[in-house]
């Protein structure tokens, strides 16, 4: 047999690699440089997901583009169609913002248990909303929630749709010269509610599984829409469409939710790993769903 | 009349005033004048051989100056080092990688960054081999041998047994009720939050000293000394302040090898750093015993007999930092705190593709593994018989009337008093109150359980004629100057990795010598200063270097008693040391304090004596101190995703005579936390070819202030009766004694479903499991 | 890691078995940019540069063929070594032909070890199964096409 | 022994050196600056190039805590912020707690309450308790507890971390203790 043979070394993740910075102080100075580097350079938002791949050296672009030199790129505000959340957004700031808290406490709900509070005093809505990490809990709440995601290239401006916006572990629809400004979510309702639901193996660590749930009632009380999409059991974040249509029109309780549960179940892929076995992560999504679609209703019939 | 910091007193520590100022000294913060940097090239094979190192590239990037590989230490007899087990290690390899992350090249530069640059430019050229991961497997005939090095061509790398074998087979067939239960018990790692590292410098006289983190740099030094054929004089071993040991700095790793090698060749001062992933992926483990065990008893609830069989996996070398005649350290407390008439053990170490080391975990030498399979097998039996685990254990203990209790393994247990403990956890528990809240709420379907944990520790190693470590007796030292104006210093052969050491050790010499804690200056951890000692690891810093403190202490006593019968005029026989000086037998007005006799010993001694107030002891402890405790742990389980929550926990520990009740709550506090982490969330996995899984703090999850309870600690005092003060030690009994504790709690949730036993770490997926099945059934 | 899948396809076993046996036919099915060199008729070697979106690394291959017996079956060993990490696949072929359409059962085991089986186990599965899983589909595709 | 190979000293200028930059930025109250490779980290600017070497490293992976730092007054992970990101803005270290010789209520709560034993974690465990109770005067253990829940400590179990942050609260909420329960 002819020995198979390698060269290689493994790599300790401390030091990353040389590149070139770059802190442009304008969204048109940005989308030029990226522009002008051809995927090979990558906007540097919060670091918090970024700058440890660079560290164990899985990533290597060959320049970063600072984007937090640029002004009014944080901010959250409602006007009166939308909620909208600047890119550079701490995703602490969600859980700082009394207006999150009161109207879309799904964002609250995920912003209090990403990573950990150092982290998200740094990492940003707009990177954890673009990473395509399907781990990451903001994208399931975008998709619940119907957001749109304006982005700049050098060629103008462009708005994605969540449901549209993840196409595959870590690739978006963002293409390597656009930047995502701002994430616009329509704004809250009379009889909305909504809740994000995670399982965790320790605070802290990746999600096990996590459920975001929206749902809009009507003045009768049944469901007007809904939104249900889940966090780390396939490739991406996934919107569950048909548990959503199964509950427009029904009345919110138990019965709806846990048909709309099963049709969420339907479309995982969860892998086996150190966070446990498929088949548990595929058993927790139901169990989840219930509990966030429960909420998000009780939250719908003014509850906390 | 008390000293001021004396035994017993919570005194604040000492060393806090630098730490909270973030001026503590830890290795990475030394820096010297032309220090270079050190990063290690580590193999992504588990067993692989190397057929080449291309070092061209790594040597043109800007910045490395050196690259050094296994052939060149080769030519200098360097290539290998002897493990503390008389087995031998690679510093490294010439012709293999025996496990993933194996140290293959270091590349010296003059900065850190470059350092790691140099070593993604280093191209290693494998083989890959075949990988044995599984200890069973390793034993099967036709598994790839992997140590062909050895005279035995096998994976076994040694069988040893005690005890009574055909007493205990015998005793066991006539037993009326026996229980076995398989554990394993994972490898897990202790991830102290600073890792490994040290600065080695050579100065123009061509000797050495080592900035190092290593809690015994005393035999460090005599090792270094042995192995690269250094003059030992011309060696110096620095611990500086050291961020947690817990065991994982005991062992020499090639980093520091390399780094000393690099500096004399570079002649100049090298810094070796490592990272956290390096850190758990390579160093030292713990654990990973496969073990079996069988437990008999009467009808009635009388414990006969306990036999244990155990797969040891080491990975690919033995370098177990045991006593050397103690291949599976002191697993044979494994009889616990139970009278068992028979008893017979047995291990096998196996060698695989995996890093060696196995104790380092904040454990005496495998007291862990012991207290969880007896605490374990016990509940298991209990059950059996349809005792409740309380009532089974009273029933059961050795009695406090007992002591001094020869186990069937042959330890000589020193005191104990175990039904006085767990009668206190039960009460502060309120147990009757909680089994009754059980019944009820297994009535709605709801899961909640009580463990109980009543260990036995076995620590303070040891009296020397049983215990030494490379042929070096493992006693201890405590050397101590009292100075002219009545204050002190006392130096150590222990090394403090957070333990107190600076408070404790002058609250014993406070109390020996009636000068306040404040005046007596600790010193450890410089060998060209301290007594030689061999180090603090498994609780042993209290038990020997303590107990050397004391009878030092005693020698300056009796030396002061002749200064101050000198000072008074009288004889010393008309002396006694009485409220912390010594005074006239019946006159206490007629007294000399200890800083009078001191300025005396070197202005006005007596004719016909040394000059001076100086002693030193080295304590060669008369036998091993048996701390214990009883604890309960309360568990509430999330039936729908099978999460453990810890609701209660208390925790009653009995280690003699405390010095300082606040370090001792704080060393309980953190052991029962290092008890927690492997019971519920760590452990190190390989998948079939090597590859460590969860080889970073990303994946290896230590618990967080979230998951850890709100501990409650208690005490009983049993004090040692061979300890010049009565102390036995106590920085791991919580980690021993906790796992057994919360396992028995989280079964005793489940035992209406049959459960007898689940593995640690208990995962929510595991619970979500059993229950998933018995709801199906 | 075993992945397999089958696939038919209207195109002789003759013409699909010498496509996979073919280096410059083989790596166009293959979507990462990458180099090939042929080394003689039983061993290939090259580059690619491969990953996920962001994460991606240049890894250096080589393959070898282990066995060839036309047109039916035929296995081969890929090894290839970059971003701290060495992957190993062993792929088997087993091709049959039957009125006009060949059927095509694959397997694949592939062995990880370094960095990226550390820390990058969570995404490791899918990603290489998806890779896995594109490269038959292309070839499948070329193979219809032509 | 083998000859060691040993290359030459690069020479200045190299072209695989750098890119650098120069950093400017306020520590503890001071003006601070260096010139750096832009792919310095922040806790590598502290320790090297300042020699502030109370901020500790402890992993690799942004999970420790022990590189803790206030960043314009956000506690932040220093190990995953490039130097280069902090240019211009104001940097609280361990160093900057004590002022006038007055050790901070932090540092008073962490003696008093046994909250640290080996001390590696400390400085991290303090910075994060600082900006916690800027932000939150009178947290509750529970708060208390998640606010640290990026910081680990291997010595203590976080009782008397916990204890320690309480005891900093109450003396800094003055003599009248006030401050809601």
């Amino acid at each position: 047999m002819t020995p198979r043979y390698s060269i290689a070394q493994e790599v300790w993740g401390v030091i990353p690699p040389r590149f070139e910075y770059f802190a442009p102080s304008s969204i048109d100075e940005a989308v030029q440089i990226l522009d002008r580097f051809g995927g090979e350079a990558k906007v540097l938002a919060g670091g918090q997901s970024l700058l440890p791949v660079m560290k164990l050296r899985l990533a290597e672009p060959r320049a970063l583009v600072d984007i937090n030199r640029i002004p009014d790129l944080a901010h959250i505000r409602e006007d009166a169609k939308s909620l909208r959340i600047g890119a550079t957004t701490r995703t602490n700031d969600l859980n700082d913002s009394e207006l999150i808290h009161a109207r879309y406490p799904i964002l609250s709900d995920a912003a209090y248990e990403i990573a950990d509070p150092l982290v998200r005093n740094m990492g940003t809505v707009g990177g954890n909303v673009s990473h395509g990490d399907p781990a990451n809990d903001l994208p399931a709440c975008m998709l619940a929630l119907g957001a749109h995601f304006v982005v700049r290239s050098p060629t103008g401006t462009r708005t994605i749709p969540a449901k549209e916006f993840y196409q595959d572990t870590f690739v978006t629809a963002l293409e390597s010269n656009e930047l995502l400004l701002e994430i616009q979510i329509p704004k809250a309702r009379p009889g909305q509610g909504n809740a994000y639901v995670k399982l965790e193996k320790r605070i802290g660590d990746f999600p096990i599984v996590g459920v975001a749930a929206n749902l809009v009632l009507t003045t009768k009380g049944t469901i007007e829409s809904a939104g249900l999409a889940l966090t780390a059991v396939g490739p991406t974040a996934l919107k569950a469409t048909e548990a959503e249509r199964h509950l427009v029109g029904k009345a919110p309780e138990d019965a709806a939710f846990q048909r709309a549960a099963e049709f969420a179940q339907e479309i995982t892929s969860p892998v086996s790993d150190l966070r446990g076995p498929a088949e548990y992560k595929r058993a927790m999504v139901r169990v989840l769903a219930l509990r966030a679609l429960h909420r998000a209703s009780a939250r719908a019939h003014g509850g906390a | 009349m008390t000293v001021h910091g004396g035994v017993g007193q919570s005194i604040k520590r000492k060393e806090d005033a630098r730490f909270v100022r973030g001026k503590g000294n830890y290795v990475d913060d030394v820096k010297l004048p032309g220090m270079l940097y050190l990063d290690i090239v580590r193999s992504p094979y588990a067993h692989a051989r190397i057929r080449s190192i291309n070092i061209e590239k790594a040597l043109k990037v800007p910045g490395v100056l050196a690259v050094i590989r296994g052939k060149d230490l080769e030519a200098a007899n360097l290539a290998w080092m002897p493990t503390l087990m008389s087995d031998k290690q690679m510093v490294l390899p010439v012709e293999r990688v025996m496990y993933q992350s194996q140290e293959v090249a270091a590349v010296v530069a003059d900065s850190r960054y470059a350092a790691a640059d140099g070593v993604v430019a280093v191209e290693v050229d494998y083989e890959p081999l075949p990988v044995v991961v599984d200890p069973m497997k390793a034993l099967e005939p036709g598994a790839p041998i992997l140590r062909p090095d050895r005279k035995e061509q096998t994976n076994r790398i040694w069988h040893w047994e005690v005890g009574d074998r055909e007493g205990t087979d015998k005793a066991l067939k006539e037993s009326d009720v026996v229980v076995k239960e398989n554990l394993y018990i994972p490898r897990i790692h202790v991830s102290s939050i600073e890792t490994c590292g040290c600065v080695a410098s050579f100065d123009a006289m061509g000797k050495l000293t080592v900035w190092m983190t290593t809690q015994a740099p005393h035999a460090i030094r005599t090792v270094f000394a042995l192995v690269a054929g250094l003059p030992e004089q011309k060696i110096r071993i620095i611990s500086p302040d050291i961020g947690g040991g817990f065991g994982g700095k005991v062992p020499v790793y090639p980093g520091y090898v390399l780094a000393v090698v690099a500096a004399l060749k570079t002649g100049h001062p090298v810094k070796w750093i490592e990272d956290r992933s390096e850190n758990i992926q390579a160093d030292s483990f713990a654990r990973d015993y496969h073990i079996s065990a069988e437990i008999g008893a009467t009808r009635d609830g009388k414990l006969t007999a306990l036999r244990v069989k155990t797969i040891a996996d080491h990975g690919y070398t033995d370098a177990a930092a045991n006593p050397s005649k103690f291949p599976a350290g002191l697993f044979h407390i494994v009889t616990g705190s139970y009278p068992f008439e028979k008893a017979h053990v047995e291990v096998d170490g196996v060698y695989t593709n995996k890093p060696p080391g196995g104790i380092a975990y904040r454990c005496s030498f495998r007291v862990t593994e012991a207290a969880f399979t007896i605490e374990r097998i016990v509940d298991s039996l209990a059950r059996k018989l349809g005792m409740d685990p309380a009532e089974f254990r009273m029933k059961n203990f050795i009695p406090p009337e007992a002591f001094p209790f020869k186990s069937a393994l042959g330890w000589e247990y020193d005191s104990g008093n175990y039904q006085g403990a767990l009668r206190k956890a039960m009460d502060i528990v309120d147990y009757d109150a909680l089994r009754k809240e059980q019944a009820e709420k297994r009535k709605r379907g709801e899961l909640m359980g009580i463990g109980i944990s009543s260990f036995t520790e076995i620590v303070g190693a040891g009296p020397s004629h049983t215990f030494d470590i490379l042929g070096l007796k493992m006693f201890d030292s405590c050397e101590i100057r009292i100075h002219p104006t009545g204050k002190a210093i006392a130096r150590f052969g222990t090394k403090s990795q957070g333990q107190g050491h600076e408070t404790t050790y002058a609250q014993i010499l406070a109390e020996e010598l009636g000068i306040s804690s404040e005046d007596i200056a600790i010193e450890e951890g410089d060998t060209d200063t301290a007594p030689y000692g061999l180090g603090t690891y498994a609780s042993r810093s209290t038990p020997t270097a303590g107990a050397a403190a004391s009878i030092a202490a005693r020698k300056i006593r009796d030396k002061a008693q002749k200064i101050a019968a000198h000072l008074l005029e009288v004889s010393p026989d008309d002396l006694e040391w009485k409220d912390h000086k010594f005074q006239v037998k019946g006159v206490p007005d007629k007294a000399k304090t200890m800083a009078e006799i001191a300025f005396a010993a070197y202005t006005n001694h007596p004719p016909g004596m040394e000059a001076g107030l100086e002693a030193v002891d080295y304590y060669d402890p008369p036998n091993l101190t048996y701390p214990f405790g009883s604890y309960i742990c309360v568990v509430d389980i999330d039936k729908e995703t099978g999460e453990v929550k810890i609701r209660r926990f208390v925790a009653v520990d009995d280690c003699g005579t405390i010095i300082n009740p606040m370090i001792v709550e704080g060393q309980i506090h953190g052991g029962l936390t290092m008890g927690l982490a492997p019971a519920l969330l760590e452990e190190i996995h390989y998948d079939e070819n090597g590859n460590m899984l969860g080889g970073s703090f990303m994946d290896y999850l230590l618990p967080t202030a979230v998951e850890t309870p709100k501990w409650e600690t208690a005490k009983t005092t049993t004090p040692s009766p061979h300890h010049p003060i009565g102390a036995k030690g106590v920085g791991e009994s919580a980690t021993v004694g906790a796992p057994a504790a919360i396992v028995n709690a989280v079964v005793d949730a489940l035992a209406h479903l049959g459960v007898t036993h689940i593995d640690i770490p208990i995962t929510p997926w595991k619970v979500w499991k059993i229950l998933h099945e018995k709801r199906a059934a | 890691m075993h992945f397999e899948g089958t696939f038919t396809v209207r195109a002789s076993s003759t013409r699909v078995w010498s496509f996979f046996l073919s280096p410059q036919e083989f790596s166009s099915a293959i979507d990462d940019p990458h180099t090939i060199e042929v080394v003689d008729a039983d061993h290939f070697r090259g580059t690619i540069k491969a990953g996920v979106a962001f994460i991606r690394g240049t890894f250096t291959w080589s393959a070898t063929v282990k066995e060839r017996v036309p047109p039916e079956r035929a296995q081969m060993a890929v090894h290839g070594s970059g971003m701290g990490s060495a992957f190993d696949i062993v792929a088997t072929l087993s091709v049959s032909e039957s009125a006009g359409l060949t059927t095509v059962k694959w397997a694949a085991d592939v062995q990880m070890s370094g960095t990226i089986a550390t820390t990058g186990a969570r995404l490791l599965q899918g990603t290489t199964e998806k890779k896995t899983n594109a490269f038959f589909e292309n070839a499948r595709k070329m193979l219809e096409v032509a | 022994m083998h000859e060691l190979v040993l290359a030459e000293m690069p020479s200045a200028g190299d072209e695989e050196t750098g890119p650098f930059v120069n950093v400017h930025v306020t520590v503890n109250g001071a003006p601070r600056s260096a010139t750096v490779e832009t792919r310095t980290l922040l806790v590598h600017f502290l320790r090297e190039n300042l020699s502030l070497t109370g901020t500790h490293i402890g992993c690799d992976t942004t999970n420790c805590g022990a590189c803790t730092i206030l960043l314009d007054g956000k506690a932040v992970k220093s190990c995953t912020i490039l130097a280069v990101q902090a240019d211009g803005r104001e940097l609280r270290t361990v160093e900057g707690l004590e002022t006038d010789g007055k050790l901070h209520p932090i540092q008073e709560g962490f003696i008093e309450e046994h909250g640290l034993q080996c001390g590696f974690c400390t400085p991290g465990m303090m910075m994060c308790s600082v900006a916690l109770l800027q932000k939150n005067p009178h947290p509750t253990e529970e708060q208390i507890r998640r606010a640290i829940s990026g910081n680990l400590c291997r010595c203590t179990g976080y009782v008397n971390i916990v204890k320690a942050i309480q005891h900093a609260a109450n003396k800094m909420a003055g003599p009248s203790g006030g401050g809601r329960p």
